[in-house]
């Protein structure tokens, strides 16, 4: 018991991710616990999404190692490891634009239907088990996440806001074991970025860990119990908000502090 | 489900456009003094890499059935021709040759040009008991597929021999030659058939090679024959004679050449220029200088087609008489199968030369032996092989 | 071995056409960023603009080039203004599918007004023969091979040590940042098209004097070589996309040694589809622009 | 522009409702159809059209569909035909043992060839269809032992359903009848599950569909060979029909002429390609007169298809095959919104 509440959803172990010359990762390793909300922050091109990316397998990462419930996924495909367990959203949303919300949410349900081609074509038992599943399944994490009224209108035409939402909407279908946000509330402005905080919130009230990269400082101090800092590819900090608020490093790495600056321009400039 | 009934309306208006059909030239030709008129179908690659062949098919017959009808018609009938464009496509080839068989009003059908084409149409023209004479198929198969098909322009069973007996070892003499063919159905057969002829002849296939239709690059395959070392190369093809004879004088082999296919096609010597000179060719027929009705066909055949006469429209020309025959033979009750029954018999003597068909429905010609000179086709009688 | 080498030359001259069409295809591909199918089509109408020219003017060689070039370029503007312009945002399957139809147009238009038959072309340049011990080339190989490499080599400068070259590349990378930096996309991509298409008009009439013969049909199966030379090249890099050009006619020719040229186009794909099979992007190690 | 709509949308309705209605309408006219002309002429014309329906709807499953470019029809079309032929002439094997037999080799083909591929981006896919079609043409004319090489395979034995032997085109029209309904019965049904649903996924978004969990290089090899399966079976079914094949059947344009069929009846839909079958063959016909003209009016029609209705005539409007206009449309409405 004690053992299952120590093991950390997902973590990694030195986790690098090198482009050519470029560390974009350097030796990262961080542990999300069940029920967190893990907020990971850091300057522009301090490496977030490629850590993302590496846990997801959208990168194999160079050196190290990714766990998800304490089993190595590090060398797995992204459809594998999204059937371990993982979901995630994209920096730039990525909905079925032409599809109806419940269409996307039921293509998130794939994972959950087992009917193949023989009971498709017959129509048998389980294919009607499955479709039924989905629909109704599908309603229902509309309610929850409160956007049935949605249920049917393009996901296209669909205001901004509403789609970040009906993406971490599908990412809930295939009932994942973390959730993990790549930047929800880019190009929001404050009221929507301010419901996003109560959504997810509410999300992580439903049971579902959350691990989300993001830029506004407000919003996951607000958000997130959990935080590390990232700077240049490298973690500068971890702990709680008030930590962080309270860490010299960050405050060099935000605001800067002459030498890391410098050296900071420099870097950026070479890469 | 607007798409649907969409579907359904195209379906209606398309079915509509297809059974609207009538005719009013039986009046015209009664008119005109005829009994009456006898539609005969014409099959040819009117556009497509053959065209010029189809082109020669429209206009022979036209010729043929305007003489005919100048005099009289076939036994007091009109012969009204219905060419249609088969692109040398087999499908297309069976689309229009079922229309044909539709119509109860055409009698027989001429064509197509190649034996692929007639081959996929044989079984058609079987259900439908309607003669398809084609004035050019000459693969060995075709004629047998079913009674009901007819070929005069000669097999190559019949053809290859000759070449490899008389042209290759009497008339030049030679033991040693290399082969190039195209690798179609008729090319192939003719390969097959020369092969054997040449065995019993003696005469010794050092290299063959063949190529696919559209095939434009040939110096590896002139390497390949070259280094066999032959006395004279052969070439087997209509459509790409040309472009061999001048890769091999590009490469500067100065081998003799002899060609197996393309009759005396002046389209060849415009061609091939004077990489032609000396070209040796077997012929079943030749537009003779010294027969003026010959040199007259050919005139009128240029007037109207812009372009000098090959054999091909020749036969063509020649299918029409055979039909206007038995169509005079069938007596008054003109039946597509009395025409079968009266073609099989009739023996006929177009401008071709003697036509009786065999068992199959296929003839056996007697050939020329012609060859290139400044740019000219002259015949070579070099010995009397009608003899032996 | 004489044998061979003579087939390894023949290879050679064949490969060192492939090659060309497939610098003039990857140019294409490269700057607009879009794959076509209506690079035969272009080609046959320079053979056949030189063709003209040569019929009323006199068989003179550069004059030829030159008009083929610009004719081909022409078609470019064509090709362009009707297959790219307006697809730079679609999918990128419209854009070729246009290109199908384009080349479909080009290729019947061709064969109404040209007609369907081999048209000669004989005695363009009279051919002087060299011999080396046993194997034998022609002036004419010769001929090919030389103005293959000085063309190749004449790109590789243009691309990589001229303004516009820059532009061409710059394009060819990233549109955007293209345009960001003040660069007229729309019209570089035009020019690189064009040029692309000139080259293979260039190659075009060679190929017609090599086989002595245009036909209007002819298009079809080049542009297919075209297309697989440059695939085996990444696409998008001009000079592998010229050796795979070269691999591909050497590879045919040998095939054909030891077979028969019934075999020559299974030869050339099947080689393409292995080497797709074990290196996915070609010779090069990663692929420029995503096509 | 809005009351236009709404008379639309009233009209779809009013369509919905009758939907059975017109269907069962559609199926008696098909059925009937050889009671009012049994001219073979008609039949023939009509078998061609049944048969590149079936044709076109199989390419569309993986060009509409999963938005994976095939442009090799001709090859999978060519093995289906020749598989009938070879089992029927050289084996003796009966004509509906051929049907899934020639269906699946087909299937295991299209697996061989989408293979190397699956990774990469689509062109490569075309280029690689593209020669595996002309290599099929090749192997088929030059395999002589096998196919009777350039002579091809003649007489091939015609069908016999419960003693009826199926001979004329008549008979041949209710054989593709039945062809095409299946077909689309069975092809609805998979577009409407969860494999339909990974393939357009997959079409729309690869990389979220694989965040999603879809394994997209094994679904769209499957719908690779679930295309090329029906391809093979229509094959199967044209060979006996002809009674006669050679490599000419098979040729690159053949290809063409199905692809252009699909996008001017448009991709993504069942009833495009229909569509698109009845409108080419159609022209085909009445079109006869003017020659290579034709072939220039098909070109035109695809060029100007592309440009103004990207995804055909009865294509899906909305999906990623309607091209950027519809892009554009909706993001104009996501502004709107903001």
């Amino acid at each position: 018991m004690i053992e299952t509440l120590k093991q950390p959803v997902l973590s990694t172990d030195h986790i690098c991710m090198y482009f050519g010359g470029l560390h974009a990762v350097e030796d990262v390793s961080l542990n999300i616990q069940k029920g967190d909300i893990y907020g990971i922050i850091g300057p522009n091109g301090a490496g977030k999404t490629t850590l993302f990316n590496a846990c997801t397998g959208f990168n194999v990462p160079t050196k190290g190692k990714v766990f998800l419930c304490g089993e190595d996924i590090t060398n797995l495909k992204p459809e594998q490891i999204a059937k371990k367990g993982m979901a995630r959203t994209f920096q730039n949303i990525k909905l079925f634009k032409y599809m109806s919300v419940l269409d996307n949410i039921k293509i998130g349900f794939h994972l959950n239907l087992k009917s193949n081609l023989v009971d498709t074509v017959l129509h048998t038992k389980q294919f009607k088990a499955d479709e039924t599943y989905a629909i109704e399944k599908g309603r229902e994490i509309l309610d929850l996440v409160g956007l049935s009224k949605y249920t049917d209108t393009k996901a296209g035409n669909l205001p901004y806001g509403v789609q970040r939402k009906v993406e971490i909407a599908r990412a809930l279908a295939i009932n994942p074991k973390i959730l993990l946000l790549d930047e929800p509330a880019a190009g929001m402005n404050p009221n929507e970025t301010q419901e996003l905080s109560v959504y997810i919130l509410k999300i992580n009230s439903l049971g579902y860990t959350v691990g989300v990269i993001e830029h506004d400082m407000k919003f996951v101090m607000n958000t997130c119990n959990r935080i590390i800092v990232l700077n240049f590819g490298q973690q500068i900090c971890e702990g709680t908000p008030h930590v962080i608020k309270t860490n010299q490093n960050v405050r060099e790495a935000y605001f800067g502090k002459g030498i890391v600056a410098g050296g900071a321009i420099n870097v950026a400039a070479e890469n | 489900m607007k798409k649907l009934s969409m579907l359904l309306i195209v379906l209606l208006v398309f079915s509509m456009a297809l059974f609207a059909n009538g005719n009013k030239e039986e009046e015209a030709a009664k008119a005109e003094g005829f009994k009456g008129i006898i539609k005969i179908g014409v099959l040819g690659p009117l556009t497509g890499t053959n065209a010029e062949y189809g082109v020669g098919f429209k206009i022979g017959t036209q010729m043929a059935a305007d003489r005919i009808n100048a005099a009289g018609g076939a036994n007091g009938y009109k012969l009204v021709l219905i060419p249609k464009d088969s692109k040398g496509d087999p499908k297309e080839s069976s689309d229009l040759t079922r229309q044909f068989c539709d119509d109860s009003d055409i009698m027989a059908i001429i064509g197509d040009f190649t034996s692929g084409c007639c081959m996929a149409n044989a079984p058609i023209v079987d259900d439908a008991k309607i003669v398809q004479l084609s004035p050019t198929a000459s693969n060995p198969k075709y004629a047998g597929m079913s009674d009901y098909c007819f070929s005069i322009m000669g097999r190559q069973d019949g053809e290859a021999p000759f070449f490899a007996k008389y042209i290759i070892s009497k008339y030049m003499g030679l033991k040693k030659i290399a082969m190039i063919y195209i690798n179609s159905d008729w090319g192939v057969s003719a390969a097959e058939n020369f092969r054997t002829a040449a065995r019993d002849a003696g005469v010794e296939i050092v290299a063959e090679v063949n190529y696919v239709q559209d095939e434009k690059d040939f110096s590896s395959l002139i390497t390949k024959l070259k280094a066999a070392d032959p006395e004279a190369l052969i070439i087997m093809d209509q459509g790409a004679v040309a472009q061999v004879i001048n890769q091999v004088r590009a490469m500067g082999w100065d081998i003799p050449l002899t060609t197996l296919g393309p009759g005396t096609s002046e389209q060849l010597i415009g061609l091939t220029g004077a990489n032609s000179e000396g070209l040796i060719l077997s012929t079943p027929f030749f537009f003779d200088p010294q027969v003026p009705e010959l040199m007259d066909w050919k005139n009128e055949f240029n007037e109207k087609a812009k372009f000098n006469p090959t054999v091909h429209p020749a036969c063509a020309f020649d299918c029409v008489y055979l039909i206007s025959e038995a169509i005079k033979s069938c007596g008054d009750d003109v039946t597509r199968e009395g025409i079968r029954e009266n073609l099989a018999r009739n023996q006929y003597t177009g401008i071709t030369g003697p036509i009786k068909f065999n068992a199959e429905g296929d003839i056996t010609r007697a050939y020329l032996i012609c060859q290139v000179e400044n740019g000219q086709y002259v015949v070579k009688k070099g010995f009397d092989y009608s003899a032996e | 071995m004489e044998y061979f080498l003579n087939q390894l030359i023949n290879g050679l001259c064949q490969g060192a056409i492939y090659a060309l069409m497939a610098i003039g295809y990857s140019v294409v591909v490269g700057v607009v960023g879009m794959v076509t199918f209506t690079h035969g089509e272009v080609m046959i109408m320079g053979a056949f603009a030189s063709y003209y020219v040569f019929q009323y003017c006199g068989t003179n060689l550069i004059l030829g080039f030159i008009v083929a070039f610009l004719a081909s370029w022409v078609m470019g503007i064509f090709v362009y203004k009707v297959c790219y312009e307006r697809f730079f945002n679609s999918p990128r399957h419209i854009s070729l599918l246009c290109t199908i139809g384009f080349s479909m147009l080009v290729k019947n238009l061709a064969q109404i007004f040209f007609g369907p038959n081999q048209i000669p072309m004989l005695n363009i340049v009279d051919i002087k023969f060299f011999h080396i011990g046993a194997m034998q080339i022609s002036s004419l190989q010769i001929m090919i091979i030389a103005l293959v490499v000085g063309l190749a080599l004449a790109l590789n400068y243009v691309f990589y040590h001229t303004k516009f070259g820059v532009m061409l590349r710059s394009v060819s990378q990233d549109k955007t940042a293209a345009y960001m930096v003040g660069i007229n996309v729309k019209r570089i991509a035009m020019l690189g098209n064009c040029v692309g298409c000139g080259l293979g008009g260039i190659a075009g009439l060679l190929i017609c004097i090599y086989y002595q013969v245009v036909q209007a049909t002819m298009g079809g199966a080049l542009g297919m070589k075209a297309f697989s030379a440059s695939v085996l090249g990444g696409l998008t890099d001009v000079r592998f996309s010229a050796l795979g050009g070269l691999c591909i006619g050497i590879v045919e020719n040998l095939g054909i040694t030891v077979t028969s040229a019934s075999y020559r186009d299974v030869f050339a794909f099947g080689f393409l589809i292995l080497v797709l099979v074990f290196k996915p992007t070609g010779f090069v190690k990663k692929r420029g622009t995503k096509v | 522009m809005n009351m236009l709509a709404d008379t639309k949308k009233r009209a779809e309705m009013v369509f919905d409702k009758h939907k059975v209605l017109i269907s069962l309408l559609l199926l008696a006219f098909l059925v009937l159809l050889p009671l009012i002309s049994n001219k073979s002429y008609v039949m023939g014309v009509m078998c061609r059209i049944l048969m590149y329906a079936t044709l076109a709807g199989a390419l569309n499953i993986i060009n509409g569909y999963s938005g994976q470019t095939c442009l090799g029809v001709a090859g999978f079309f060519c093995f289906g035909a020749y598989t009938e032929a070879i089992l029927a002439t050289k084996v003796g094997l009966n004509f509906w043992l051929c049907i899934p037999l020639a269906g699946v080799i087909t299937a295991l083909v299209g697996l061989l060839v989408a293979w190397p591929t699956l990774k990469m981006s689509g062109i490569y896919l075309a280029i690689v269809t593209l020669g595996f079609s002309e290599i099929a043409r090749l192997l088929a004319l030059n395999a002589t032992p096998l196919t009777g090489g350039a002579l091809g395979i003649k007489n091939i034995p015609v069908p016999e359903f419960f003693g009826i032997v199926i001979k004329n085109s008549r008979s041949y029209y209710y054989l593709f009848l039945v062809l095409a309904i299946v077909f689309i019965f069975v092809s609805n049904r998979v577009i409407k599950s969860k494999i339909g649903r990974a393939w357009m996924s997959i079409r729309e978004d690869e990389l979220a569909s694989k965040s999603l969990g879809v394994n997209a290089s094994v679904y769209k090899a499957f719908n690779f060979m679930y295309g090329a399966f029906w391809i093979g079976v229509v094959g199967c079914v044209y060979a006996p029909y002809v009674r006669f094949i050679d490599s000419t059947y098979f040729t690159l344009d053949e290809g063409w002429n199905i692809l252009s069929m699909v996008i001017l009846g448009g991709q993504g839909t069942f009833i495009g390609p229909v569509i698109g079958s009845i409108i080419v063959n159609f022209l085909t016909e009445v079109l006869r007169p003017i020659g290579q003209w034709r072939l220039v009016a098909f070109a035109l029609l695809i060029i100007i298809m592309m440009w103004y209705r990207p995804q055909g005539l009865a294509g899906a409007t909305d999906s990623k095959l309607a091209g950027n206009k519809m892009v554009k449309k909706l993001q104009d409405r996501g502004k709107k919104h903001d």
